[in-house]
């Protein structure tokens, strides 16, 4: 029993963090749809989940934990968690090197489609590939997640089965929530320090102390169900899908919660294209929808452990 | 005690049920953040007026029908279930003009009113300053009088709802040093003020930033006397705060809605959530009635509407982030996702909740200072 | 339309007030089970709802409700408005001379049984007049307010149909809850306006005032929706029940709310024998239970709401 | 990262399950308030000290069985799930206990330990005075030295829990002026103080005052120093913060019993509360696992245990809220009400989470203070 990050996972977080520090500001947001990208690959990030003999780092979930959450802290645009999570799935070829989508059973678009050379679509019948659809955007809440209305003719089975994929996505998803809601505190934080309001900084204010303090509770308790999600999908263990939706709603209702103490912290300025907050607000509102929002993970768990599911891994 | 509607009453809700349903835009127009959608919503704006239903509890000389405040409610019930626009005027008519009302000249009050009731003129308030934020006693924007008569405006207003596209702008200007009591209450044509429209989060102009070098108004143009202007803005936020800035009507039609939607959606904590919302929508109606009552015995508002603004701009926001729970990412798709974005702004504007509770804290229930 | 109070409704809540103060104060909670129902009866309150030619005052539900505000705000013990609400279907001369306790369906127990002269008991097929019962203590929260399981033989079929019976009943002790609520949060501000630490009464700091706010607005809140249901029953609306069950459920939140704040305004000394508070607590928890918790009153609003049922009245 | 226990750990967890699947009494004790509870549960830790369960995280020598962090958490674990007594030693083993190993003499750890750990000793905790809570630090008792040795306790405390039955005692006298260098640890045994039961919500002495008259105390009953006695205290309050005064194994039981509860009602938005409170004490049990390794690797828990004291106290709360509205006015036939009576305090005693809050915001967060 250590459940802490070892020191190469922690690792590769923080070369993935020293990549987007340089590669993806703030500013690029603004102008890039795929900064930092040439750097991760570089690094293996996207072959991470990949066995040794497919050029992979052949590595578990749980072994990208940390550097999922810094792609959510760096506010990383593109399809991030679906081109890693899906690698595994593609030909031999194709994983890690190519940019993946994914439609999920439920969800009716692909985020950042245009990006994408391949479509992985998981039907609850199996999961396709999908080579060349035709895209139609649709509005979204993200302008750095553009989301796309899929169709196509022709796919190519793949013999994956969709639900672990799905489960998978959804915990790398909340991974990132939890970057992005630890950035959304720490810019609230570093604004309350500095904005003054009635001759004093508005963090020394109680009311704005206790705000940020339950965002710091928030996001300090969820952070462990995402863990124990990934090891529980890498582990096989019974309840994973259960722990998975567990992981996601906290996740996102962190997320969300951070995304509005921020707002209301911010104030008006908050609001506008002026701060870069918009960014990772953005962010938590589009990933907290992404592959089930928290409403349809806690209708998950809420009926596996009413169903009779209770049991606890480990 | 009773919730009784005078056959008046019911003969006038019919009257704006039919009219609505005869003339409601549909499609919806475009966003009113929009030049496009700006000159769409200001001539739905003079079609309201033209049927006497823009302003319907003014004084019949400025526009209105002289109607209770019930009455405005019930407008305000049918406006909404209506699915009718969004109110381009609101800056002005709901938080501008009840200071003409009770401040202005007769000659202010012909001279705006009128117009503000028809959308010729659109106001934009012009409140914070960057420094000036929740403290709005700090502004330091300054008027200096001319020789001769009339003011010349100086400094850097922002966050000013609508004025990418308004003609007018009113707000607090500095005329002497005392924090709250050299403070005056300015109007002022747009046209010569520098406006930079500021893009909000779903990218359109709906704040701007208005920057005064010396723009020239007119004596008449202040409202009240110079020194003024705390106690008229208090007055005027005390209304914004309570009745006239976001009626009950919105929320009702709102949580219909909403409930529609947990309906389809088939979860059941949704739909405890939805019924919630729903619940409490008609609590807020049903307290505004009281309120409403009181206002029209002759009894101010007061602090207790700051119990209101509480109230209204949270459960707004906890409306729309169940639609967008329940729609996912179809959420853009709908007018869930634009309501969300503005209904996000209701614990900041207005004053922020923070300050509101402390206001209730303080002034209603006693506490010390 | 005039939501508002009429002078002689006031007038009836202001002479209950004025029994209660010199006949329930809280030393009297201490020693006495019936403080102040002498000066209530002579009021005429408890025949209020009676018409005339029977004794009473001829009195609709909403007319009483400021009285029996007043009778939660003095914490004022016995079956109050069950003797008040049961009174116009007993048998002429009982109503409003007996103390009734009432058996609703759902509810296992009857408060102060051991004090009534009379039980009416609620089933789903009808109401029933019970003359003698034998009562078993069961524990309960509220040492004012003791619980009983009763057991009888004989009864006495009454005509009134059970339903609309129990929506007053639900109705009323919200109106109670409502004066409970008001004055825990009466409590609360006049502790935290004298208890010092650090140097400052308790009262000015920003977490105490915004929690007591929060209170404010939910009690704000809640007494709209309990006279709404009133006027809704006494005109045989047609969504009453529904309304009578929003009514009972936000009061008993409200309450719920107010009793979990002025505990927390008031720490450890809250807690104890050593304070009054202890009682209002306490009635805070026995009538929020009392015809319904708020959990059994949100899933009918729920199911009548999602049903169809979203007829608004007015 | 793992979550893996090992074949010890596996093996310890068995071991425990088995004996208190043979041990646990039932019924269930009396309450721990009245006197012959008190006994009971006094009988109880010896049984468990004979099994050597009582303090298994301790050294040997004191009665402990020197295990890691883990297997106490396990140990917790199995403890509450099979519905185990409270422990009426949990003053002293939680709160002096960490103190004495990290402060104390080896002589005072061989003297107080050991008889703590079998229940020969309860101890109460003396912190807070009538006007010193929250602001522990404005406590006014006092302590004198004696000439030739010892000092004399004067002065009133109040919320004593478990003092009105217990044998020793141990809080913070003013030795000097300074606010917070004038304050040491003292050890007393109750027997010359006047102890004052108070009544709690549940009518029974779950509290005491006490009077110090000049109560006369050995000098081997300072812990520490003279004035390092917030320090210490700081320590143990950190501790009491942490890990060892809730433990997850609690809160995991009382889930089940809610989850049980909820499902039993057939009402889906309460099983959807239950629910997710099922996954916070989840949540309160790997972030444990996480913080115990973390301590077990030598570093500090710190400020960040105020994280924890508010996230379980406020579950513990809701949950059992919840369990009163499932069970309407049934609770009081079950150990829910109790339970519910308890929770209230948590969110007040080992330093209210308006105080946490405040921790956690300037010490975690940085914000100014």
């Amino acid at each position: 029993m250590n459940f802490a990050f070892t020191d190469e996972q922690l690792a590769l977080g923080a070369a993935v963090r020293d990549v987007l520090r340089d590669a993806c500001p703030p500013a690029a947001l603004r102008t890039e749809r795929r900064p930092g990208w040439r750097g991760l690959a570089e690094l293996g990030f996207f072959a991470a989940l990949l066995p040794p003999e497919h050029d992979g780092l052949g590595l578990g979930l749980t072994d990208v934990l940390p550097a999922l959450e810094e792609t959510g802290r760096a506010c990383l645009p593109g399809p991030v968690a679906e081109t890693a999570v899906a690698a595994p799935l593609l030909p031999k070829a194709a994983g890690g090197e190519l940019c993946v989508s994914v439609v999920a059973p439920g969800q009716a678009y692909a985020a950042d489609a245009d990006l994408a050379d391949l479509l992985v679509v998981l039907r609850p019948d199996g999961a396709r590939l999908v080579q060349a659809a035709e895209l139609t955007p649709r509005p979204g809440i993200d302008p750095c997640r553009p989301l796309f209305a899929v169709a196509y003719d022709a796919y190519e089975p793949l013999e994956a089965p969709a639900g672990p994929v799905l489960h998978r996505l959804a915990v790398a998803t909340a991974a990132q929530l939890v970057g992005v809601a630890k950035e959304l505190l720490a810019r609230s934080v570093a604004y309350a320090r500095v904005r003054t309001q009635f001759g004093a900084p508005i963090g020394s204010f109680q009311a704005v102390k206790h705000r940020l303090a339950d965002v710091a509770v928030a996001v300090e308790f969820a952070a462990p169900l995402v863990w124990r999600a990934a090891l529980a999908l890498d582990a096989g263990a019974p309840a994973a899908g259960r722990d998975a939706s567990a992981a996601k709603a906290a996740a996102g209702e962190a997320a969300a919660l951070a995304a509005g103490s921020a707002l209301q912290v911010h104030g008006a300025v908050g609001y506008t294209d002026e701060l870069d907050l918009r960014f990772w607000l953005a962010r938590a509102w589009s990933l907290g929808a992404a592959y089930g929002t928290s409403a349809v993970h806690r209708e998950r768990v809420r009926a596996a452990l009413l169903g009779g599911d209770a049991r606890r891994w480990p | 005690m009773d919730l009784d509607f005078s056959p008046a009453e019911r003969d006038f809700r019919a009257e704006v049920r039919d009219w609505l349903s005869a003339n409601v835009p549909d499609p919806p127009l475009p966003s009113m953040d929009t030049a496009e959608g700006f000159q769409a919503h200001r001539a739905w704006e003079a079609r309201l007026a033209a049927a006497r239903l823009s302003v319907v509890s003014w004084p019949e000389e400025y526009g209105g029908r002289g109607v209770s405040l019930i009455d405005w409610l019930i407008f305000e019930e049918e406006y909404w279930a209506a699915g009718a626009p969004a109110r381009v005027t609101q800056n002005g008519i709901f938080l501008l003009a009840p200071c003409l009302l009770r401040f202005g000249t007769p000659g202010q009050r012909a001279r705006w009113l009128p117009r503000m009731a028809s959308g010729a003129d659109v106001w934009a308030q012009a409140w914070s300053e960057p420094e000036a934020g929740s403290d709005l006693a700090a502004l330091t924007s300054r008027a200096e009088p001319v020789p001769g008569g009339g003011w010349r405006l100086y400094g850097h207003k922002t966050w000013s709802s609508r004025a990418a596209h308004a003609t007018h702008g009113f707000g607090l200007f500095r005329t002497s040093g005392a924090r709250h009591k050299g403070l005056t209450y300015f109007m002022f044509p747009l046209d010569e003020v520098a406006v930079r429209p500021v893009a909000q989060l779903d990218g359109l102009p709906g704040f701007a930033e208005l920057h005064f070098d010396g723009v020239r108004v007119e004596e008449s143009m202040v409202l009240g006397e110079a020194g003024q202007g705390w106690s008229i803005a208090m007055a005027t936020t005390s209304s914004e705060r309570g009745l006239t800035l976001r009626s009950p009507g919105r929320f009702l039609a709102t949580a219909d809605r909403l409930l529609a939607l947990a309906r389809e959606s088939g979860d059941p904590a949704a739909a405890d959530r939805a019924a919630r919302c729903w619940t409490e929508a008609e609590a807020y109606r049903l307290h505004t009635y009281a309120t409403a009552r009181r206002i029209m015995a002759g009894e101010a508002a007061g602090a207790a509407s700051s119990l209101g603004k509480i109230f209204w701009s949270e459960l707004d926001l906890r409306m729309h982030a169940l639609a967008l729970e329940l729609l996912g990412e179809r959420a853009g798709e709908t007018p869930w996702l634009d309501g969300f974005l503005f209904a996000l702004a209701g614990p900041i504007y207005a004053g922020t909740n923070e300050i509101q509770r402390t206001i209730v804290a303080e002034r209603v229930l006693g506490l010390p200072r």
